[in-house]
């Protein structure tokens, strides 16, 4: 079927943490078609406001119809979607960029703040063995949903909730090993990754985050710069919104 | 009912394009819209190299708009005319290609390769203001803008098109140099060049610090500048600059514009375009205009 | 925490006026703000003689903000004088008299008239895109605003500060002709000059044809053009264009504005300056900020 | 107190006729000062479009704290408030202009189209005679909630309510005196009763319409034509949103 742009029933908005909301949206076309680690762009409601919103989804529940997304209030457009209940709707456009893929082999799942929902669909659609590594600043979320689907090991930069630092500390404290790395999170944990990764010749899938506009790889505002030259941009760069948002390690340059 | 334009012979189906950089070759946008429903497709511009573009971030939202300095990342030419001449050849639609440069001979290079290609129009633009060369430092210059106006309609097969930047005094001054120089049409105007601070990090909200202002915000500026050239020049206009639906369209046409492209719209809305082709059918049937062309510079 | 300013050796109690023309001479917005705490209050320009102005149609609504072709209308400067200088002396602000002219004579009729009276700053408007004679005239020129600016300041008691206009190609050449000349400060940005077409009507929308377009929408360009100028002179600037909250008004200061004039967002709510003003107080106070001095032009 | 910008609840909405909506909002601290002939300003939500709508007060409940506006949808503000049922707000500036002065003699209001409503206030007020003059297009509206306050003449462009023609025509038709005029309606509506009123010399109280900006009276966007020099301006302008809407006929020219 491909992308669409549509107004979705809201079916449900809760605050499960302090400014961090869970949306879940009745989106039928979209679902049917959405792999996990791709996204959908929200449109503002107010025409001040024209650029869409890229969020991840948390989770696709195909027989419903219908895709959860959690994210963060970072500004004007995410504070407006915090406030529609379920009478509103909201336009969307999606699915959009690459998604994950699904390998076979043990896998080491991280999620770093907001970048923690995404993984949550990943974590239910892969059958391999899982360590699920969540790092939180000092606000634990969503972390319960992960457990039924493996084994969950936690940071936080004061401590409180698990290792005291970042993921990768508590990888290395608690000794977590895989094959296969699906990581989303800030830039500076994605690097972290990136280095350990290739250190340690472990395949690793890096999902970035970039400035948009278009969303669907047409405007070239998102690049990110990748190690080769690239097939479209025949220059070092690739389009985080359709070449990613998920890329090899070894793809890119952080 | 006629909805058909043309721009220095080159025929239209309607007047309704794409504004260059905001919908690449068509490819990304032909999962959302019919391209063969498209007076024309206006290519993002291409060099005769490949060009990196600028550091990210390269678009910040504005209050009714937004800006870019994607810096004109492109494949070169090469790599385009293999690849999306070909894919635009398959449609039912005029090709416009948008051209840029650093130097003068930048731009032949790239004009005297898309010679012998199935082209219909060339689009030039010298008045991208995100790159340091070339660029804008011709298209605010009446007599640089006369020079390199000369030197590409000498190489030129296609008919040419200079594009026009806003950041001048006088934007009529521009668009009778272009005239002087012989340019088939010209396509008004390319973004406004704006910034964004971020005070929270207080730096810049793009990377480049300034950046090109498109969307609705600037609409009245646009349909200003293509009434006071369509009044100063004979040549036809593709009028652009926050055209966001049917009404905005019809205002460009309304001031003077042959044809009308679609630019920042397309980011918000995908099916922009043919929303807009078929709300000027409908505003001609319900107000009994059997010729758009009657509908061109009505407004005096 | 400080949150004074300085233009031209008058002190502001804090960085928040008005921007010329959108609020009278404070009468009117009186019953709703406490004129004690703004900065400044800017007057509407005033002329020599009484300016009947321009016909109605006079505004229009634009995306994210408006157009105006008010065409000056004021009563003149001996009911100025008598009327609104006595009302705004009676306040706790300093009064900065935006003066219009449509020869260099009417200017420096004004400024002389204004001489003895109890005035902090003139403010020369010679960007007024929507009068025929004078206005922008002077302010597309570098030479014609060198001379007059010149002309001004040989006459006027009180420091000077010339407001550019942004319909320019380069703004860094008219602020360094005002400074060469020997203004004191500048105000940017006036008016970007727009057009709006009525497509039912197929007439424009505003009687004079082109207004000036104010408001957020224009708020990119104007932070550009007063970056480019705080860094190309060194006079203090009054930085304005689409200033609608505290963001905007701190955007401004950190791109090099001393000073910051709420224009359009008076019409959209007219508690805007003061709000802006405790905004202000609340980013200094939460960010450890002790002289708001230190945030002009801190993003380079 | 004086003009306040404040948040409203809407109490009711309904469609009284094709396209023209009866809003009726709580807003005590305006009602409570507002006069006939006054109007207030509303705002839309939508951050593209900033200019405040002005629209004339059509009943004024001082006691409930409330107001009512009868209003055409013209274009996208009028569009946009259409759609607001009684969950929502809306923002509001007032109370706004000088309103009719009532005068103790024999009264002939006159309403054209989108005109009307703000009689109906004055109509309420009026203790004197009242003869009540009502234009349509083509479909009635309003007209019976007059009736309890006068005797109501009525007229249509194609004769399907009343006297065929304008109100003058109904005017003439029917015979109606008076000795003090109150009318609002379109500018030729207008210009026919100025000089109808100044041919007979009865008082004419003319209510009109300009595009605003500020509408406190700063912005001298709204400006007529006056008779006289003007106070205020020293050139032959008056505001019509702070020196009117409401003016003598002889004051201005149409
Ligand atoms: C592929 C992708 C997936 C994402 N998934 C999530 C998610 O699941 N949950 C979540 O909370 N956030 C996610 N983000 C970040 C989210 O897009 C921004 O927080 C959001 O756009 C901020 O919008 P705003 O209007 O609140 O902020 P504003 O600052 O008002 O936004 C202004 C403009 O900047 C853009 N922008 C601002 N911050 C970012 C950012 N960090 N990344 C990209 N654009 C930005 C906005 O889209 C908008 O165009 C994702 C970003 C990308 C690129
Ligand atoms: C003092 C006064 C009282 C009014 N009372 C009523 C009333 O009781 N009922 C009613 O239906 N209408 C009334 N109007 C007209 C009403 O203000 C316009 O119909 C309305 O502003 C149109 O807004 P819009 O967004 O739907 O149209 P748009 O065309 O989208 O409006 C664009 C801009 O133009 C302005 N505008 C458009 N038409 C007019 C107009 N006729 N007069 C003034 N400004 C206009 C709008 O305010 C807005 O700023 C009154 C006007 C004035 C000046
Ligand atoms: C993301 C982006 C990229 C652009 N790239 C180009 C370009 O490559 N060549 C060009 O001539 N104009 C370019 N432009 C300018 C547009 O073609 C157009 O002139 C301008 O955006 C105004 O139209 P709009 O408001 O409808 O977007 C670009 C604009 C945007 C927003
Ligand atoms: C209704 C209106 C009237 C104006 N009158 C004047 C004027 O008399 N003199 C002047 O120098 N600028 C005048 N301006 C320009 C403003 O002072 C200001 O430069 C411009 O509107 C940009 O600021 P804003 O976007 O905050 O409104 C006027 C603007 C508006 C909207
Ligand atoms: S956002 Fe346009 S290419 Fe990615
Ligand atoms: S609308 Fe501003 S003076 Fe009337």
């Amino acid at each position: 079927m491909g992308k669409i742009k549509m107004e979705a029933k809201i079916i449900r908005q809760d605050e499960i943490a302090t400014d961090i909301y869970s949306m879940v949206i009745q989106a039928p076309e979209i679902a049917s078609q959405a792999v996990p680690g791709q996204f959908i762009d929200l449109y503002s409601a107010d025409g001040s406001k024209l650029l869409p919103r890229p969020i991840s989804l948390c989770e696709i529940d195909r027989a419903a119809g219908t895709l959860r997304i959690v994210y963060r209030i970072a500004g004007k457009g995410t504070k407006e979607f915090s406030m529609l209940t379920s009478d509103h709707t909201i336009t969307i456009l999606g699915p959009l960029g690459n998604g994950f893929t699904k390998k076979d082999k043990k896998a080491i799942l991280i999620g770093g703040g907001i970048g923690i929902p995404p993984m949550l669909q990943l974590a239910k659609e892969l059958t391999c063995e899982k360590s699920i590594v969540l790092g939180f600043r000092d606000e634990e979320f969503l972390s319960e949903e992960f457990e039924p689907y493996g084994t969950v090991y936690k940071s936080s930069d004061n401590g409180t909730i698990g290792v005291k630092g970042t993921v990768m500390d508590a990888i290395r404290e608690y000794g977590i090993e895989g094959t296969e790395i699906y990581a989303c999170g800030p830039t500076p944990m994605l690097r972290a990754i990136q280095s350990y990764a290739l250190e340690h010749g472990i395949e690793a899938q890096l999902s970035l985050e970039e400035r948009m506009a278009c969303g669907v790889g047409a405007c070239l505002a998102c690049v990110c710069k990748s190690k080769e030259i690239d097939d479209h941009s025949q220059v070092k760069n690739k389009r985080v919104c359709k070449d990613g948002p998920v890329f090899y390690a070894e793809e890119v340059e952080l | 009912m006629n909805t058909k334009v043309s721009i220095a012979g080159v025929e239209l189906k309607n007047p309704i394009t794409v504004a260059s950089g905001t919908f690449g070759s068509g490819m990304e946008y032909d999962e959302f819209v019919d391209l063969n429903l498209l007076g024309a497709v206006t290519t993002k511009g291409v060099a005769n190299v490949p060009w990196p573009g600028n550091p990210t971030p390269r678009v910040a939202e504005t209050y009714g708009g937004m800006m870019n300095a994607i810096g004109l990342q492109n494949p070169g030419i090469d790599t385009f005319v293999k690849r999306d001449i070909p894919f635009l050849k398959e449609k039912d639609t005029k090709i416009i290609v948008n051209v840029c440069g650093k130097s003068t001979e930048d731009y032949l290079d790239v004009v005297e390769r898309l010679g012998d290609e199935p082209v219909d129009l060339l689009e030039i633009n010298v008045s991208c203001p995100n790159v340091k060369e070339g660029g804008i430092a011709f298209g605010q210059d009446p007599k640089a803008l006369y020079d390199i106006t000369k030197a590409i309609k000498a190489k030129a097969k296609q008919p040419i098109i200079m594009k026009l930047s806003p950041n001048v005094t006088d934007i009529t001054e521009m668009a009778k140099a272009a005239e002087a120089a012989g340019s088939d049409a010209l396509s008004l105007i390319n973004t406004l060049t704006g910034m964004k601070i971020d005070i929270k990090r207080r730096a810049f909200a793009v990377a480049n610090k300034t950046a090109g202002v498109s969307g609705p915000a600037i609409h009245p500026i646009a349909v200003r500048m293509v009434y006071q050239v369509a009044n100063a020049v004979k040549l036809p206009i593709i009028g652009m600059g926050g055209v966001m639906n049917t009404e905005d369209a019809l205002e460009m046409i309304m001031a003077g514009a042959t044809a009308v492209a679609v630019g920042t719209a397309n980011f918000h809305n995908p099916y922009a375009t043919v929303e807009i082709i078929k709300g000027i059918e409908e505003y001609m049937q319900a107000n009994g205009v059997d010729d758009i062309n009657t509908l061109i510079g009505c407004v005096k």
